[in-house]
């Protein structure tokens, strides 16, 4: 099973039923998260993203490279500006929001915006986008990367584009890597589980810090009907792309 | 209501080098890709251009050496990677690079357009941004005056011209944005100067007939251009999708070396 | 997306005594009059009501002695002459007025809708109702820390409802507001519940093949309530005029002490 | 001639071709004005009001007794929320505001708030509307009252709610009653007419302050043309209704 796919199954499982979520640009694993669970076990769930669809209809949806690509908003039922996700963040009432961290640091900080420094940097990386925003405002901040390895798995970050755990915050902060699942807490990145097909040293040797290890699980894959929810709404594998890096 | 249609020459002619200016649209989707290619052509520059989250519009500017500073929250090509002309230009300090955060950026031209000269926006603090623009002066951490403690104030963003490509005008500047809209509203509201560039150029009427979708009314407008694929290779909502192979072939030139050549076709195209 | 439909009496139990409300439309236009009655009629009290530019709305409900507080920069019956309740009651120091600026309720409404805490409002510095404010805790004279100087910021506006009666909407709470929005939108999505009363319940296909026209989305929407004819006297946009033949009457028998009456026939109305 | 026509002229005539006008509630002459204007030698003019079309077409106007009322909107070219007219106006962008006043002082400052005191008024008026915001931020300020009298014309006002004169800003303040015309400037109200069929003695018997004469002239009244347009823009004579008070 490809690892894209067991992230989407551990993504979708962050969702309950009811809530708002939110994703943004060069997101489609997220995006194929919130349809699966849309379709699953949270019919409720509010979807909003960056194509400003609200509730894109799932029957209609194909994934195509750009997450802003106007056909992802098919069938929504409304036009839910960006800048009114960010509103209703603002007041609280985003559930949660789907990020990516170039670097990733225990504390689940994350930098997107530049390798060495920010002045001259090595390499210039995309951008935050809404990371500094939303991070320290929703609920639930889930962090993914495709590329498990010390280069992600920081001691320190080259610069903190968003903060990850926060004390006393109702916030929780979830990373799902191309390996393993990880939560953040006070003191540190908690092990969750590490996907089928990944050994423990697998996770760990591509770490530059350790994790807090204290039991773990396998991660649950998708099952054959998910798989195929999946399949359905990206029937040429656009998900698989951002593995090709 | 006075007739502002023109040509993309003249639309041109409204913008000076070194002005600050922003574009419609968000990465693949509504960028006014036709104006920007006349813009390169006119061989104005040293431009400060400000977005959320732009692709190829801030990419191609900068490969054709037009830009001085570029503002935005993300620059990219999403699946198919970094924008290789943004990326060698900042690396190589060519210019000046801010990186902003959405919910700011969104605020400072909410400000803009509201006619405010700044609106606090939550979150922020923490991240190593707030330095960076607090230096610039782009930000500062200011106190709630009601007691709810510390919040970053974001200064209105007020381009000197917006470019703002929809789907529908009259040619007085009466414009209709179909679909996402992203902040392309408030650009067109915070600009000095408005030049609409419109798939299609439609009767007053029609704006008569559904005063709903009137999403810029043309007290706003500068000017207005006829540009049928005016977005092209990105997006036009209801006229056509991104064109993923161009936009490709766009990213494959730039790697190997060819970006100039690149350039001369795309400013032809028009 | 859940259903919400609920009857009027349903849709008041969702209100408290003491709660600050606020209601759709100006003046003579699309006031929630069908919910007000049944609000009046179940006898709850004590509330703080806020608007921009209110009339009968607000002027029955303190007539029927429910409004400990009303907060406006205008209420009237426009060329009809004064509210006579307003006017009695505020002459009496029945209620306490909060006398607002139309620019400073906006922005109070909109900063609520946005999720800030409050929003900088250009103007007003000069007047005496800066004094009163201040010492309300709405409104504080802070400097803009962009250096442009004193500026008022007014604290956002947060309702426990906001009760909005619109043309058309779904079960499950989405919502079109059709012409004139006024700050409806502002209201809907500034206050911790919100009620929509609608002339129509539509399928919710009608938005997914108008999507443009969902003005107040489902996931805002905490009850929807269908009332043919729910702001008569006042307007209704593309259903019905304000009822000015009724408005008159209204203000007769307040004039000639019949108010009681007036209201009993009110209530009995839906 | 009834002094509402020729109030509605006086009114009109303040607006330039291409200037962007604002009205409000209650304000039946100033959208009569504001359609003569267009219809005469401002047809550019920018048209705002309360009922929220932008630039309604005055061949299917007709005045109701409300100025929100949604008939006023018809043919218009988009819908324009008050919001944006405030917005506008911070930005500078609306050049001209009309505004009641039911005490008016020599500086053209306006009390539209109470008669006695804020505390415990002798007469709660309907309020300032969007006096306090607009007027500071405004460059031509329009003040009507249909009152000419030394009730309206105070030398202390009882609550200031609007600002008239300002030393060194670009701002005219002009102040309609039904009997004369004046202007402020920095040493008070500048008599600029006297409406046809009343007399400088009517005009100055009925102030509680002097204004500046310095020469003055007639008022000119609308010509048979432009009363046909203000008949055909108000059949039933809705602007009279507030003379009757």
């Amino acid at each position: 099973m490809h690892p894209a796919d067991v992230m989407i199954k551990v993504m979708a499982s962050q969702i309950k039923d009811g809530e708002v979520f939110l994703h943004g640009l060069a997101s489609p694993m997220p995006a194929l998260a919130m349809f699966l669970a849309k379709l699953t076990h949270a019919p409720n769930m509010v979807y909003l993203a960056v194509a400003e669809g609200i509730d894109p209809d799932p029957e209609k949806f194909k994934l195509y490279p750009s997450s802003a690509d106007p056909r992802h908003a098919a069938g929504c039922i409304g036009i839910g500006e960006l800048a009114e996700a960010f509103d209703l963040a603002a007041k609280g009432k985003v559930d949660g929001m789907f990020l990516g961290g170039a670097q990733i640091d225990k504390h689940a900080n994350i930098n997107l915006t530049c390798i060495g420094s920010y002045d001259k940097p090595k390499v210039k990386l995309p951008g935050g986008a809404a990371a500094a925003y939303l991070s320290p405002i929703v609920k639930k901040l889930i962090l993914w990367t495709t590329n498990h390895s010390k280069r992600t798995f920081v001691e320190k970050l080259d610069f903190k584009t968003g903060i990850g755990y926060e004390k006393g915050k109702d916030k929780k902060v979830v990373v799902v890597s191309n390996m393993a699942v990880f939560e953040a807490e006070e003191s540190g990145l908690r092990l969750i589980s590490v996907h089928p097909g990944f050994s423990i040293d697998d996770v760990l040797s591509e770490m530059s810090f350790e994790p807090i290890i204290d039991g773990y699980a396998t991660t649950q894959p998708p099952s054959d009907e998910e798989m195929k929810i999946i399949q359905k709404l990206d029937p040429e594998n656009v998900r698989y792309l951002e593995f090709k890096k | 209501m006075k007739d502002k249609l023109v040509d993309l020459d003249a639309a041109v002619d409204l913008v000076g080098s070194g002005d600050t200016l922003t574009f419609s649209g968000v990465s693949m989707v509504r960028k006014p890709m036709a104006f920007i290619a006349k813009l390169i052509q006119s061989g104005k520059k040293d431009f400060t251009i400000v977005d959320r989250e732009p692709g190829m519009d801030f990419d191609i500017l900068i490969a054709a050496g037009c830009v001085k500073c570029a503002r935005a929250a993300m620059v990219g090509f999403e699946l198919f990677g970094l924008a290789p002309n943004v990326r060698r230009a900042v690396q190589e300090g060519e210019i000046q690079f801010i990186e902003e955060t959405c919910g700011a950026v969104v605020n400072g031209l909410r400000a803009g357009a509201m006619g405010l000269p700044f609106l606090p926006v939550k979150g922020i603090i923490g991240t190593d941004l707030v330095e960076l623009h607090e230096k610039l002066g782009n930000w500062k951490i200011i106190n709630d005056p009601f007691g709810g403690g510390e919040i970053v104030a974001v200064k209105a963003i007020v381009p000197d011209v917006a470019v703002i490509h929809v789907q529908k005008a009259d040619r007085c500047g009466n414009a209709s944005l179909e679909g996402s809209r992203f902040e392309d509203v408030y650009k067109a509201k915070a600009a000095k100067k408005l030049i609409i560039t419109a798939e299609e150029i439609v009767p007053t009427d029609y704006f008569k007939e559904n005063p709903e979708k009137n999403t810029i009314p043309y007290c706003y407008t500068t000017a207005v251009v006829h540009v049928p694929k005016g977005a092209y290779p990105t997006a036009c909502p209801n006229y056509y999708p991104p064109d993923y192979e161009e936009v490709l072939r766009y990213l494959k030139m730039c790697r190997e070396g060819k970006v100039k050549e690149y350039i001369d076709e795309f400013i032809r195209r028009w």
